[in-house]
């Protein structure tokens, strides 16, 4: 975006952060940004889920830092938000105990533009894989509470992409 | 000062916070996690790989040469991996 | 992305497209896709949304070409499938009259990775916007039957940035 | 050969298809194009501004250089406004 000029914060897009351990319903999360406005012409989402790991996978844990979670996400997404022309922001992650299939996070971009709402959606991912503080413990089929999963660079280069 | 640990380095510690009357020779991150090192094996083997340390200070993210004056709360965690 | 092998058709994620005067189910279409792979990490969906036109639309109506609006779109959906790992790709585009608020078009794209997800959907939308044999007419609040909606250069750039 | 019309195009020539044996010095789109845009005063203001015409033979883009030979349907169109 070549948009120089710097929204005043009663523009801004309502922003959505929950930090929880239930799941979510990406249709009602869809449905919530719609009916706030009647011009929306693009909704982008994303959904991370926990995968099986070629079946190895009984669960993931997820430890988070209350209170820095929900602080650092908002943070992250007013960001995407002075950045961007949206119309709505939605982010959710759980913590907990969460099984191969399960929901793990969920962004909602909502834009009059679909570029904006792709784009915006995708920062938030990437900044949020990086800084938002959570960690995945695996616990493995076989009965052994497997490692800590270990940060990827490949995670840290795509958040390098939004430097300006 | 509050001090909250998460993920290993929490279980290395072998507990999930504290509260610590630091010295005033400790100014800095750096200085604090020198000082926190020292303590026992499981410190010490926390903070092995002094690189690889996050630190938030009042629940923001810091770099480990941030004053410490006027924090609150400081956090000590891995690398993060969320989303 | 720089994969530089071609995935053999059998390797080929299954691509599911169709055109459709009725409404679809984002949360049904994402649903299908995961239940089909228990090793999916990132689903991204698209919706593309009727806009009221600041309270001057009464209506879109979209004409196609039977057959061929298919046909394009699956082209463009095994592109996609060739140049990223994905687990599963879905397009549906609706034609006829749809009021401001509604559905227009959807597109999941499922992948054990998240920029693979994110760049597909993205590709195939813009792809999608100047290729697929669609056509937009104009009805207004006031009576008046409004203008085909012009074909944007932006789109055209849009779709541009993917050629290699 | 068959002809489609969509949208503007067809509004403008007042029919959605038709069927026309073509003469055999028409042998491209652009040929195609001028024959046809000599017919009457519809054809002419559907196929005024030629460059802005797209082109599918037998459900597939072409450009209007492209041969008719083998063709069974052939569709003209404005550029396309979908997604």
């Amino acid at each position: 975006m070549t948009d120089t000029s710097t929204p005043s914060p009663a523009d801004l897009a309502p922003v959505e952060v929950r930090i929880q351990s239930d799941d979510f319903d990406v249709a009602a999360e869809i449905e919530q940004l719609r009916r706030a406005n009647p011009n929306i012409g693009a909704v982008v989402t994303f959904t991370g889920l926990c995968r099986d790991e070629g079946g190895r996978l009984a669960a993931l844990e997820l430890e988070h830092y209350p209170g820095m979670a929900e602080a650092e996400i908002t943070r992250i997404a007013r960001r995407a938000c002075e950045r961007w022309p949206l119309d709505g922001l939605t982010a959710i992650h759980r913590h907990g105990r969460i099984e191969p299939g399960g929901n793990i996070v969920l962004v909602v971009a909502a834009s009059r533009h679909r570029r904006a709402a792709f784009e915006a959606a995708e920062f938030l991912m990437d900044y949020l894989k990086t800084r938002a503080p959570f960690w995945k413990k695996e616990h493995l089929k076989d009965g052994t509470s497997g490692n800590w999963v270990d940060a990827r660079d490949s995670d840290t280069r795509d958040a390098d992409r939004w430097k300006a | 000062m509050q001090l909250r640990y998460f993920a290993w380095v929490r279980e290395r510690i072998g507990q999930d916070s504290e509260t610590v009357d630091l010295p005033g020779s400790i100014t800095t991150v750096a200085d604090l996690l020198d000082w926190l090192a020292a303590r026992d094996e499981g410190y010490a083997s926390a903070f092995a790989d002094r690189e690889i340390i996050r630190v938030a200070l009042d629940q923001e993210h810091a770099e480990h040469d941030a004053p410490l004056a006027g924090v609150r709360e400081a956090a000590f965690f891995p690398p993060m991996t969320g989303g």
